[in-house]
């Protein structure tokens, strides 16, 4: 028997149409669950206050700081190592074997599962360099792992600025370096700051690595030495330990909606940076 | 005066070089430290003691650790069943179907779900998922079925961006000539758009497997961590990085090794499927 | 006539490829020269050693010796950059950089060092000017150079590259792109400069040549075929290949 | 300056502020005492510095998991001045002190709402090695019995095997948590579950199975006829020093002991 073709047709554009609303409804679901649990348990107190009782009560103050300087000294220290790096494969060296060799590196490295990241910044930092469970450990362990993205993405960024922007600057008797500071990097800015804010953003949701490495004290890490908790790992204590449920999805209220925030001013300057150059 | 400028040109190059030398030299300290930490242990127990061995209890002196390895690509297979159909029809329906102003609102919409935490989604799948599969399928609900069905919802934003970027980058012309012959759009789709978009696809698939593979808390928190390789869909099970995860705290001596040596097996495995999706496939895209 | 700029049995080639074969050719001050001939004929090649912009090419062999007033530029002790400041280029295509029109012309002079914001308005004002441009552009410094039209575009490069107070001026078919109007100006501006500059004017255009340049040289597959004054060059040449040239049988 | 400066120099300030906050905190008048270990002793540990704190105001505790035997690791690498310990000593860590703060009993829980309440040692071992795996096995519905045990390493799983499995492998079909809460999280949740957990932290979301017609209680422990009992240790490399003896005697005081017995724990003098 032959199915007329256009009926085919009609049929598959609706399942796809259910598909695709089925994909985008699990994201509203998982969205709306945390935010309905959540939003009841988020306020100014509980973002502004310690927690107590193992965060059984109190807020979740503490977490905030850690996450916010885990995630900042991270990128302060991995945004100039990386952003070097990409502009000295870009511009520094010629394509070769060994070029292609870093490349691979960088690409394997961007694929590997947190949980080695913890591992090895475990081992390393926290007990062979006698750091501790420590903020210090943590930024270290994260910078090594959002080096990867920094890398690939400035690379990229620089890679696209076109060679007659080079060429014009390097015709009005600049130098090299000249060059890159004042035409490459401002031209390759939106694509270098969307590479940071993804890092940020993983820096933000990431557990795995962080908890071997800067440990889980609750406390408010007040030096480099000092032990810290940040909101994902806080929360995942939360709701693995089952010490609080309420206090756990209000934490997941404030992580996701962060990451949110990041997410969507990625976004905005990506698509600045689309616009400014179409 | 020209002293200076070329001593600065001199100076940044060096200090460009020293920058990337210091991060390739961070990125390949981890390569070697894993291999370095666990690559002794093989040449002690012996790699089929560990890659095929059936007993993991490393304070006791077995290093096996075939039934994570398996239990891995159990995950990750299932995963896959569970996030290809869906993310590939999501693509599809988004690169062809959709609207300008549904595909603006949608694409980010759906790479916001990549950003989500992995932690917030085990969260949820012991919540939601697990009692649902103990009380309508049996068994603890801590289980391969529902760790599947969590990281099949996971591996969704990889799939989708990936195989959307390979199926918009098919050339008009081949739409309009495939219109052209009276096929009809899902003709086309199915004939003409699909295969030339299948390496693209194809890629995103194995970077979905990737990131099932090195999930690790969202899985510790749903799969039970059992060390038995499941006999059934409602079996839990323990994966190669949930190994690492869950004793790595409290590991000394050989036991620590042990957990270097699943990492190394763990970092090949996602090596050569990033190699297969980077380089593999890509080239082909390129000819 | 002083010569300003000498080429002494320059050969280059790329590769295998021979693409200047043993030019000779002395450029006089203070005049405009035209290079012509058709594409592949080597001209490009030639002011491209003058500005040393040569050195970014790949797989580069030069043998014989270029000289602006009496000194190698093809030493080694020579700074390119420092060459590029009295060897100002206009390419083909206007790029200006993302930025606004007063960076654009105030792009060199910060690099030598001005920072002083009235002096900076000074020479961007002055070369602005000099490339006709000023009074389109005066209300407007602080827009993007990328709104500009083609042909300001082409002048804002120019007045770029005056900005930088060169001794010579490179200009590598400057119009192939623009319309008669915005030609007809920067050619304006060019007779002007001349008293100032020593200036080189690559061109397909022969017409342009015959109307602006004080001399001209015909290229060939990179062979000097002829060099002589402008009226010479175009109302008697001594080899047919000119002729044929300028009487637009090839090209 | 322009507006790309502020973008770099912003979160620079930012992370400059936050980190430089410790040195406005006068460190030369705070005496800290890191203590790691066992995240089975954490807990009570946490709430005995909660307490501590607020009578030495000048001490800050900082207490984290990592569990014993990292906790062990670290007092050896001198990057804490305590570590917790809910195992004894092995051989090769018997150099290193011990102080004993309390004893835990290990409590077998279960549900809620399952009607098992007693079991005896040979039953509980015969379910961890998988010989029982059906709850019909033990008089209640045909379901299998879903174990839970804690990973290799840890000091409550050492313990448990020493008190209970005596030599009995623990079955690998058995689901592994990596704490004490989690476990008792998968119980609470599971109406078929089974599993044993720090007695102290047993509360109304589980149910403790007598053993033997033994409930396990502080008093019961007392009278030693709970047998599933290990000792709390803190542990140190060499002898104490001022500022860890101050919150060591705190917690042998009278006071200190108080509380770890609120918790459900049974004092060192008891």
């Amino acid at each position: 028997m032959r199915i007329n073709p256009r009926y085919i047709n009609r049929l598959v554009r609706m399942g796809l149409n259910v598909q695709a609303y089925f994909t985008v409804g699990i994201l509203i679901i998982i969205v709306a669950i945390i935010f309905f649990k959540g939003f009841p348990h988020t306020n100014f107190a509980f973002i502004f206050s310690f927690p107590e009782d193992m965060g059984r009560e109190g807020g979740i103050f503490p977490s905030i700081v850690g996450t916010i300087q885990l995630a900042l000294l991270s990128i302060l220290l991995a945004t100039p190592l990386g952003l070097g790096t990409a502009i000295f494969l870009t511009e520094y060296t010629k394509e070769s074997l060994f070029t292609k060799f870093i490349r691979f590196g960088v690409e394997s490295l961007a694929g590997i599962p947190s949980i080695l990241y913890g591992l090895f910044g475990f081992i390393f930092f926290v007990i062979k360099l006698k750091m501790g469970w420590s903020l210090l450990a943590g930024v270290l362990t994260m910078t090594i792992m959002i080096l990867p993205t920094i890398i690939r993405t400035s690379e990229e960024a620089i890679r696209a600025v076109p060679r007659q922007l080079r060429i014009v600057s390097y015709s009005l008797s600049a130098s090299k370096w000249e060059t890159i500071k004042k035409v490459v990097i401002p031209a390759a800015i939106p694509g270098i700051l969307t590479g940071i804010m993804l890092s940020i953003g993983r820096a933000v949701g990431e557990t795995a690595a962080i908890i071997f490495t800067m440990g889980s004290s609750l406390r408010l890490p007040l030096s480099l030495m000092d032990s810290g908790r940040t909101m994902a790992v806080h929360f995942y204590i939360l709701a693995r330990e089952g010490i609080s449920m309420e206090k756990a999805y209000g934490t997941a209220v404030v992580l996701v909606l962060s990451i949110l925030l990041i997410n969507i001013l990625a976004y905005y300057i990506m698509n600045k940076a689309i616009a400014r150059y179409s | 005066m020209i002293d200076r400028t070329v001593l600065k040109e001199h100076l940044v190059k060096w200090v460009l070089v020293a920058f990337a030398l210091s991060s390739l030299l961070f990125l390949f300290l981890i390569f070697i430290f894993i291999l370095a930490e666990g690559l002794p242990l093989f040449l002690k127990v012996g790699l089929n003691k560990i890659i095929f061995g059936m007993k993991w209890a490393p304070t006791k002196g077995h290093f096996g650790i075939f039934p994570m390895i398996i239990s891995s690509f159990l995950v990750t297979i299932g995963a896959l069943i569970i996030g290809a159909p869906l993310g590939l029809s999501c693509a599809i329906y988004l690169s062809e179907y959709a609207g300008k102003r549904t595909r603006m609102l949608l694409k980010p919409a759906i790479e916001l779900l990549a950003g989500i935490p992995s932690v917030v989604f085990g969260f949820l799948g012991v919540i939601y998922i697990v009692p649902l599969v103990r009380n309508y399928l049996g068994g603890s609900g801590f289980s391969l079925i529902s760790t599947c069905l969590v990281l099949g919802v996971m591996i969704l934003p990889t799939i989708i961006s990936i195989s959307f970027d390979a199926l918009v980058s098919v050339p008009r012309t081949y739409r309009e000539g495939s219109a052209a012959m009276g096929a009809t759009k899902w003709q086309t789709i199915y004939k003409v758009i699909i295969p030339s978009a299948k390496s693209g696809i194809l890629a995103s698939f194995i970077l979905g497997m990737g990131r099932a593979i090195g999930e690790t808390m969202a899985v510790i928190m749903i799969a039970g961590n059992a060390l038995k390789i499941p006999t059934g869909i409602l079996d839990p099970l323990r994966t190669l990085t949930g190994n690492i995860a869950l004793e790595l705290a409290y590991a000394t001596g050989d036991h620590r090794l042990g957990l270097f040596s699943t990492g190394v097996v763990l970092m090949v495995i996602i090596m050569i499927l990033n190699y297969i999706a980077n380089f593999g496939i890509k080239r082909k895209i390129a000819k | 006539m002083d010569t300003k700029i000498a080429t002494d049995r320059l050969r280059l080639s790329f590769g295998e490829t021979e693409v200047l074969k043993t030019i000779s050719i002395k450029v006089h001050k203070n005049t405009i020269t035209g290079f012509m001939g058709p594409s592949g004929s080597g001209k490009s090649t030639l002011i491209s050693v003058i500005n040393r912009m040569i050195d970014f090419e790949n797989n580069v062999r030069i043998e014989g010796d270029a000289t602006i007033d009496g000194t190698s530029i093809l030493d080694g002790s020579i700074n390119p950059i420092e060459l590029r400041r009295r060897v100002g280029t206009v390419f083909a295509v206007p790029i200006p950089l993302p930025r606004s029109i007063f960076e654009n012309v105030a792009y060199g002079p910060r690099l030598k060092g001005t920072s002083d914001r009235t002096t900076l308005h000074h020479i961007v004002e002055d070369s602005l000017k000099k490339a006709f441009l000023w009074d389109e552009v005066k209300d407007r410094l602080g827009t993007s150079a990328l709104k500009l039209s083609g042909g300001q575009q082409q002048r804002l490069c120019l007045a770029r590259t005056l900005a930088l107070k060169p001794e010579i001026i490179l200009l590598d078919e400057p119009c192939s792109g623009l319309d008669p109007i915005s030609t007809a100006k920067i050619e304006d501006a060019l007779s002007e400069l001349k008293s100032e500059y020593t200036i080189i004017l690559v061109s397909n255009n022969t017409k342009q040549i015959a109307r602006i340049s004080d001399f001209s040289a015909f290229f060939y597959l990179g062979e000097l075929i002829e060099y002589d004054t402008t009226e010479k060059v175009f109302t008697a040449p001594s080899e047919t290949k000119t002729e044929d040239y300028i009487q637009g049988k090839f090209g | 300056m322009s507006f790309r400066h502020w973008v770099i120099l912003l979160p620079l300030i930012a992370a400059l502020i936050s980190c430089s906050a410790a040195s406005n905190d006068k460190p030369g008048k705070k005496h800290t005492i890191t203590i790691a270990g066992s995240t089975s002793v954490m807990p009570f540990t946490e709430k005995l510095a909660e307490h501590f704190m607020v009578d030495h105001k000048n001490f800050i505790v900082d207490v984290q998991g990592g569990g014993s035997t990292a906790g062990i690791q670290a007092v050896i690498n001198n990057t804490v001045e305590l570590g917790m310990s809910s195992r004894p000593l092995k051989n090769e860590e018997k150099r290193l002190n011990t102080i004993t703060i309390c004893y835990d009993g290990i409590a077998v829980v279960v549900h809620p709402d399952n009607p098992v309440g007693d079991l005896d040692l040979d039953r509980i071992r015969q379910i961890f090695s998988g010989r029982i795996s059906n709850w019909r096995e033990l008089g209640w519905v045909d379901r299998r019995i879903d174990a839970v045990s804690r990973e290799e390493g840890s000091g409550t799983r050492g313990a448990f095997e020493d008190l209970v499995m005596k030599g009995n492998e623990i079955d690998d079909g058995t689901m592994v948590q990596d704490s004490n809460g989690s476990v008792k999280e998968v119980v609470a949740t599971d109406p078929y579950a089974i599993g044993y957990i720090s007695m102290g932290l047993v509360d109304k979301k589980v149910k403790p199975v007598a053993i033997a017609h033994v409930s396990p209680s502080i008093k019961t422990i007392k009278s030693g006829r709970y047998k599933l009992v290990r000792p709390f240790l803190y542990v140190t490399n060499g002898e104490l020093d001022t500022k860890s003896r101050r919150f060591v005697d705190y917690v042998l005081s009278k006071e200190g002991q108080q509380i770890l017995r609120n918790e459900g724990l049974v004092g060192f003098y008891d």
